[in-house]
């Protein structure tokens, strides 16, 4: 028996919603940004603002996918920090090997995935720890392999993933490799959830997953492989980190906190069952936009983290909020 | 009375952009390091590990120890590239002292405070040390701490200091106010007055590096130059560029770069060569991979240190004080050289990994290039 | 209805099992690298003080985590409250209860809007404490530059002192833990906290105010942060705005919980697990010590570590985790 | 003389956004009565029992209690007045003891602290008191629902309840718990307690209270003593037309091959299964609570698997380990508790419906391409007269019937052979039952066919072919069609070998 009559006319479609969240915080930011330095309007800086959040737009995508599954996926900063330590070690300043050594990343970011998917599906620890132990495991090795320093170098053919912008471009301006390669991710991630039978899948499992295993659902199969997703989304951000500004030991500090954060700004639900590919962009998007904007207005870099915490906050509040005030 | 604590700091604190500079600001301790700048080390030629400023020494025949010793070390943390090559020179030094030496035990403290107190008490407490070796996280924090192992066995402090004079000596280069006069009177050198300088700084709150600022920020003022923005960085590369970035998109005309510490020196750079605008005035510090960019770019620039040999002193001094030699202190000041134009050459190791200090004083070392990472 | 249902033989309990498998990796690693003098009562003291501030603050998140919810924001308080005790006492002794006041305010103020935000606002407690972490580390670093001091030398009477060579430290963490689960075992508020925990619809519907519950727990959890924050004051000195982050005590803490046992979804576990959580934690730092074990292999098998103890006791539970 | 009444509800209203829940519902009950609610789901005696129990607030309508009038804003409040209410969902806390989940919310104490002792001592009384042979100090995840639901009723007993409202009590139990609540409830009655008692099972209502009230569409239709209320009149008031044909007619045909063969089915709860199914045939399950046959279902559909023996499938052996090997043998399933194993609440009826398809398909299928399009499968929705008002609202606001018919579709889409049924019409209104039945012979008639698992013995005696009972984990017998209740009951307990009068109450 329930509560809500069959009639009920508040039906509301989620993925909608999401876009109109993410979307419209993303445009009132950029509209400030705009307001304090008019020149963001320019097409040639807001192709810098999309090269710069390609990495952050990229992990969000990935996050979500687990996300819709029920899940977080805390390992991703750690394997982005080990893809751009191992590309340096492995290239070695030698560019024939960049391609074969992309290749051995992903198999590494593919396996880092694997292990997170079999440990919670098969030994049945919550994400949220199995990625924990991970992180710690992921970062630790990547600094034990490197020795806890940078060391090898990065080619050009390799750092131009992140670093290479054609100027004089028809139109836009400039175009920023990362910024198709941005476009080219999220299309895929896109089509992983939209244009094949996975999205709906995910959401199901993420809503309920004894009701889609009872149904049929490859439940196991559907959470590993948003975890090896997400592992990927985690490469591919870690090759745009290391090409964008070189190797470092801490290329992906605190970057899963911010994907989560990006995706749950954009209308993702924790614990899964709801979201779009569109709440981890526009999430993503608005969560950079609001670090420039606080850049711009030049607050103690201290206090920014405070404004981040605020912002988080206030945007699950209004989605709850919504959420409310419909029923 | 919680509520009204809180809003009367953060409103009097956070607009009051000033109130960190000040309290980094001792007049005495910055005239006292530009001295030492310019002091001829005592000690053997072309060995400034092993060389120290000023004249103090202390007697530490109660401390010798005959047959083999084993040295215990507490150190801070490895999280960054300056610590482990400092931990490869602390290393490869105690190497070349195999035949006293009977062990080195290191323990890593992973940056907590907590830990490395509880670290220093298992070393103390566990009976097997003759002498012990602290490179503290936190100066206050660690003070009860190395106090309570000063009263079973020598003691020998460096890098960051504690707050006690009970260490046999504690071993540290001029300091932070002298890196920030050597890169700030660079840049003042060759700015004009109004011109702008940019600074970039690791993180806020940490005495070693608030100094560096302070003191060129003095000289910047001194000189009329115009600070246009001092901006965080967290040591990340893809941080520093964007903010570099962001100045340069904001129109600004930035002349100079000045720098707290020299890891992402070539990120900076980098945002410059991308936006094709030439490059600044910088200072950064003595990394192979900025060292590198400066030859080849032709930078004028400038690479201060706070040299890592320090870490090859600790093993010296509490050998030292094991053999009951007199060893400089109570504090053991050490040369701290910059990088010039007319040196530059000299500290280039293309086998050397980016962020190789090459300030580090182990070219001579056991496993020297490989243990540093290089080829 | 002919069945008689008994109570079930309990099986041997995690912390046991836990604390026994802590206790033996430790002794074998004393025996087996010589170092038998951390078998004696100091070295032992020493590993069990290893456990005071990670058990203080994970004591407070059973708390959260058996209702429910989670606090991500203790290692800000942590930092915090260190940071304001040691502003307000300058040393002086005369400051002492004050400023323990003014940080046990602060404990309960965020408590206090961890609890609302999650209870009343219905907000993700993920989001809603990582928020709160973030505002109070932002306030606190901004700030930090004229939040300069340290503690009272008697202050320091609490990290460093001791009676009969037992560190008052550990009495502070033993009496805690008692308080912490007599509360659970044996009080109306710790019946509340399994109940919300277990089944907050079905709690609601007996007449609990679960949003009270909630809030209260946070609260206790907050105050325990505090007083994680106030003994790192006393043993540090001074604190500073990195204490609480550098001691990733959100994160560890949470992960020594679930080891002991205490379930994410609330309404199981409890206090003996945990500690017995942080004690395999100590044993591993002071295990891995003796052993020299390098940094950042001590970190790779950290995590494994983690993951295999929640691993014994999960892989046996029936249906999905997320 | 006139008796106050306990409870007096008058002019309640309530409504929510877009819809009349309750429309000036008056609603009494006396002390010592029993008081049945029957109406169809949506028909308000959900909201008004909330109301009642202080979860929400009515528009308009006033609440006496003996006389006195009444505000709740808490539950708590309704609590303390004497109010009691035994959900269906159950609000248990399974890692507690029986007696902590007895004191939930009301626990003996003083200034705060717990009398353990006391509340062991109270609990086991009030278990006694209800006949529930049950250690207080058991954790209740190692009872049965049957159980369960007897803790509940503890739990509403330990307060000084003068109203007891218990919302579908027996919808968890088989036959013989029912009888033993039934028990209960009549003693209760005697004991002076005012009981609002809401089901769909009509002969239990009329065999237990004292009147009947019927709701429809937030209105009240009539209240009438339980004489003057026949089974019929009942089903009419409710939705406003007679029902005579609830079940379908047989089959024409006799059924065709087996489709389906289990032999010596064994696992933990199972011992020694084996039967076949034919096409064409609709096989009812029927068994108490622990006696095998919700495993049984869950053995057929790879759920909890068999251990030993052999599962054929037109003559060809096949593994069932999992549910997706059973799907893809073409098993489909439709779970005893559908919120928690058949639906994914926060998706859209479409989702549901196309979950297993989407499932089976390869991964890189298009969403929408042919039996996957929206259009093919809001035909088929429609053909199962899903109502909503739109196939993209969530499934969680549909009504119970709506759900059902939803996963029905969900196995239909994939074009099963064999469809696997626990308790298909629990919580459902009459007329949806009546849908579902349909379907079910539509089904079976069509060449393939259904195992229903149900502990609502009218229900299998309509619909099924032949029952096979368990007990104990074995089938205990296998009446065909046209057996009565008592020769089932009979074999449920046991006792196919020693005839005993007490099973023909």
């Amino acid at each position: 028996m329930t509560t809500v009559p069959q009639t009920s006319p508040s039906r509301h479609r989620p993925a909608r919603i999401a876009v109109n969240a993410g979307l419209v915080i993303f445009i009132a930011l950029y509209a400030a940004i705009a307001f304090l330095q008019p020149n963001y309007l320019e097409p040639g800086l807001f192709m810098n603002f999309l090269r710069r959040a390609a990495p952050l737009v990229i992990l969000a995508c990935g996050q979500l996918y687990v996300i819709l599954t029920g899940g977080f996926d805390l390992s991703m900063g750690a394997v982005a920090t080990l893809v751009v330590l191992a590309a340096s070690i492995l290239i070695n300043g030698d560019p024939d090997a960049t391609w074969a050594v992309i290749g051995a990343l992903y198999t590494m970011g593919i396996a880092v995935g694997l292990v997170n998917g079999l440990v919670i599906t098969f030994l049945k620890v919550p994400s949220i720890i199995t990625t924990l132990g991970t992180m710690l495991l992921v970062n630790g090795l990547a600094l034990a392999w490197s020795g806890g320093a940078a060391r090898g170098d990065l080619p050009d053919n390799f750092r131009n993933l992140g670093r290479l912008v054609w100027r004089d471009v028809p139109l836009i301006g400039t175009l920023p490799l990362a910024a198709l390669v941005l476009a080219a991710f999220v299309a895929l991630a896109w089509f992983g959830l939209s244009g094949t039978v996975y999205g709906k899948r995910a959401l199901a499992v993420g809503d309920n997953p004894r009701a889609a295993e009872l149904a049929g659902t490859p439940v196991a199969a559907t959470r590993i492989l948003a975890f090896v997703v997400s592992a990927v989304s985690a490469v591919t951000a870690g090759i745009l980190l290391g090409g964008f500004s070189g190797v470092s030991v801490n290329a992906g500090e605190g970057l899963e906190l911010q994907a989560i954060a990006a995706c749950v700004i954009g209308g993702a639900q924790l614990l899964g069952g709801r979201g779009s590919i569109w709440s981890a962009v526009f999430g993503a998007l608005s969560l950079f936009a609001l670090f420039t904007l606080l850049n711009l207005l030049g607050l103690p870099q201290a206090l920014r983290d405070s404004i981040q915490g605020l912002i988080l906050i206030a945007a699950v509040g209004a989605t709850v909020w919504r959420t409310r005030r419909r029923t | 009375m919680t509520l009204r604590t809180l809003l009367a700091t953060t409103v009097a604190l956070t607009f009051a952009g000033q109130a960190l500079a000040q309290d980094f600001n001792d007049p005495a301790e910055f005239k006292k390091q530009r001295e030492q700048l310019s002091m001829t080390p005592q000690g053997p030629e072309g060995q400034p590990w092993a060389q120290h400023l000023g004249d103090g020494m202390v007697e530490t025949a109660k401390y010798k120890k005959d047959g083999q010793v084993t040295l215990c070390f507490s150190n801070a943390g490895v999280f960054n590239p300056w610590r482990v090559v400092g931990l490869n020179n602390l290393n490869a030094e105690a190497e070349l002292h195999k035949d006293r030496l009977k062990e080195l035990i290191v323990v890593d403290a992973e940056g907590k405070d907590d830990k490395q107190i509880s670290d220093i008490e298992a070393l103390v407490s566990g009976g097997k040390c003759d002498a012990l070796i602290v490179s503290p996280n936190t100066t206050a924090a660690l003070t009860p701490a190395v106090e309570a192992a000063c009263a079973k066995l020598p003691v020998i402090v460096f890098d960051r200091g504690v707050n006690t004079s009970c260490p046999v000596t504690y071993i540290h280069p001029v300091g932070g106010y002298g890196f920030g006069i050597t890169s700030g009177e660079f840049i003042a050198s060759k700015l004009k007055k109004g011109d702008n300088v940019l600074a970039l700084r690791i993180m806020p709150g940490v005495d070693v590096l608030e100094t560096r600022y302070s003191a060129a920020k003095n000289i910047f003022d001194e000189a009329g130059i115009n600070v246009v923005g001092s901006e965080f960085t967290g040591s990340d590369r893809a941080k520093t560029k964007s903010v570099v970035e962001d100045y340069i998109n904001r129109g600004e005309k930035i002349d100079a770069v000045w720098m707290d510490a020299g890891d992402t020196a070539t990120a900076a750079l980098e945002a410059f060569e991308d936006a094709g605008l030439p490059y600044p005035v910088i200072s950064g510090e003595d990394q192979q991979d900025f060292l590198r960019k400066w030859q080849s770019e032709k930078l004028t620039a400038i690479g201060p240190s706070y040299p890592t040999y320090q870490w090859r002193t600790a093993v010296i001094a509490a050998l030292d004080v094991l053999d009951g030699k007199q060893v400089p202190g109570p504090e053991w000041v050490l040369p701290q050289p910059a990088i010039t134009e007319d040196v530059l050459a000299k500290y280039i190791d293309e086998r050397m990994p980016p962020l190789h200090y090459s300030l580090c004083g182990c070219q001579e070392l056991p496993g020297y290039p490989e243990r540093w990472g290089g080829k | 209805m002919t069945a008689d249902i008994v109570k079930p033989k309990p099986g041997v309990p995690v912390a046991v099992l836990l604390a026994g498998l802590s206790i033996g990796f430790f002794v074998v690693v004393a025996l087996a690298t010589g170092e038998t003098a951390q078998l004696s009562g100091q070295g032992v003291t020493g590993l069990l003080q290893r456990m005071v501030a990670l058990g203080l603050v994970a004591i407070g998140q059973t708390f959260v985590i058996l209702v429910g919810s989670i606090d991500l924001s203790v290692a800000a308080l942590i930092s915090a409250v260190a940071v304001l005790a040691s502003h307000v006492m300058q040393g002086d002794p005369a400051m002492m209860l004050p400023a323990i006041l003014v940080c046990l305010g602060l404990c309960v103020a965020v408590g206090f809007v961890n609890g609302a935000l999650v209870a009343y606002g219905g907000i993700n407690p993920l989001i809603a404490t990582l928020g709160t972490g973030l505002i109070i580390q932002g306030v606190l670093a901004a700030s930090f530059g004229a939040l300069q001091g340290s503690v009272a030398r008697e202050f320091q009477i609490i990290a460093y002192g001791g009676v009969l060579g037992v560190p008052y430290s550990l009495l502070l963490l033993a009496t805690l833990s008692l308080c912490a689960a007599f509360v659970l075992d044996r009080t109306l508020f710790g019946a509340r906290i399994y109940a919300v925990g277990g089944n907050p619809d079905g709690a609601r519907l007996a007449g609990i105010r679960t949003e009270r519950v909630i809030l209260s727990a946070h609260m206790v959890a907050s105050l325990f942060a505090g007083a994680a924050g106030l003994y790192l004051a006393a043993r540090l000195q001074s604190g500073t705005p990195w204490i609480g982050r550098d001691g990733i005590y959100d994160l560890e803490s949470i992960a020594v919980t679930v080891i002991g046992g205490t379930i994410l979804a609330g309404g199981k576990g409890g206090v003996a697990g945990t500690l017995a959580g942080v004690l395999l934690f100590a044993s591993l730092d002071a295990g891995f010590n003796m052993l020299g074990i390098d940094a950042f292999l001590k970190q790779v098998l950290r995590g494994t570590i983690v993951i295999a103890a929640v691993a014994v006791h999960a892989v046996r539970a029936k249906g999905h985790v997320a | 003389m006139t008796v106050v009444p306990a409870l007096s509800m008058t002019g309640i209203s309530k409504a929510f956004p877009g819809v009349r829940a309750l429309d000036g519902v008056d609603f009494e009950c006396l002390p010592g009565e029993v008081h049945a609610i029957c109406g169809e789901n949506g028909a308000g005696k959900s909201t008004l029992m909330k109301i009642l129990g202080g979860s929400y607030r009515p528009d308009a309508g006033a609440i006496h209690l003996a006389g006195k009038a009444m505000q709740f804003t808490h539950p708590r409040q309704a609590a303390e007045a004497g109010i009691a209410i035994i959900h269906q969902e159950l609000s248990l806390l399974p890692h507690r003891t029986v007696a902590d989940n007895i004191f939930m919310g009301h626990e003996i104490a003083r200034r705060g602290l717990l009398d353990k002792a006391a509340m062991r001592e109270r609990a086991a009384e009030l278990l006694r008191r209800i006949g529930a042979r049950i250690d207080p100090q058991a954790l209740v995840s190692s009872l049965s629902i049957a159980f369960q639901q007897l803790v509940e009723i503890a739990k509403a007993l330990l307060l000084d309840t003068r109203i007891l409202v218990m919302d579908e009590p027996t919808a968890a139990l088989d036959e013989r718990d029912s009888r033993t609540l039934l028990n209960l409830v009549d003693s209760l009655r005697g004991d002076g307690v005012s009981i609002v008692y809401i089901s769909h099972r009509m002969p239990e209502v009329t065999a237990i209270a004292d009147r009947i009230t019927i709701l429809k569409d937030g209105r009240k239709i009539w209240t009438r003593p339980r004489d003057a209320a026949p089974i019929s009149e009942i089903v009419r008031a409710m939705v406003g037309r007679d029902l005579k044909d609830f079940y379908p007619a047989a089959p024409a045909s006799m059924p065709r091959e087996v489709l389906l063969s289990i032999k010596g089915g064994t696992n933990g709860a199972l011992r020694d299964v084996t039967f076949d199914v034919r096409a064409g045939e609709i096989i009812g399950v029927a068994g108490l609570e622990d006696s095998g046959k919700g495993a049984l279902a869950q053995a057929l559909v790879g759920d909890a698997p068999f251990t030993s023996g052999t599962v054929a499938l037109r003559g060809q052996p096949i593994a069932l380990r999992t549910p997706r090997q059973a799907t893809a043998a073409g098993i489909g399933y439709l779970p005893g508790d559908r919120k928690r194993e058949g639906l994914a609440l926060r998706q859209s009826v479409r989702d549901n419906a196309l979950l297993t398809l989407r499932s089976m398909v390869g991964l890189l299928t298009r969403p929408q391409r042919g039996a996957l399009a929206d259009g093919v499968i809001d035909e088929r929705l429609r053909a199962m007269d899903v109502r909503a008002a739109d196939f993209g609202q969530e499934i969680g606001t549909l009504s119970g019937g709506n759900q059902q018919k939803a996963i029905i579709v969900r196995w239909l889409a994939q074009a099963s052979d064999i469809l696997v049924f626990v308790e298909p019409t629990r919580g459902i209104d009459i007329a949806a039952k009546a849908a579902i039945y349909e379907t079910m012979r539509v089904f079976a008639d069509s060449g393939r066919c259904i195992v229903v698992v149900s502990s609502d013995m009218p229900e299998l005696i309509g619909i099924a072919d032949r029952v096979l009972v368990m007990h104990q984990g074995r089938i205990s017998g296998d009446v065909p069609r046209g057996a009565s209740e008592e020769e089932i009951m009979h074999l449920a307990l046991g006792l196919a070998d020693a005839p005993s009068e007490e099973t023909g109450a």
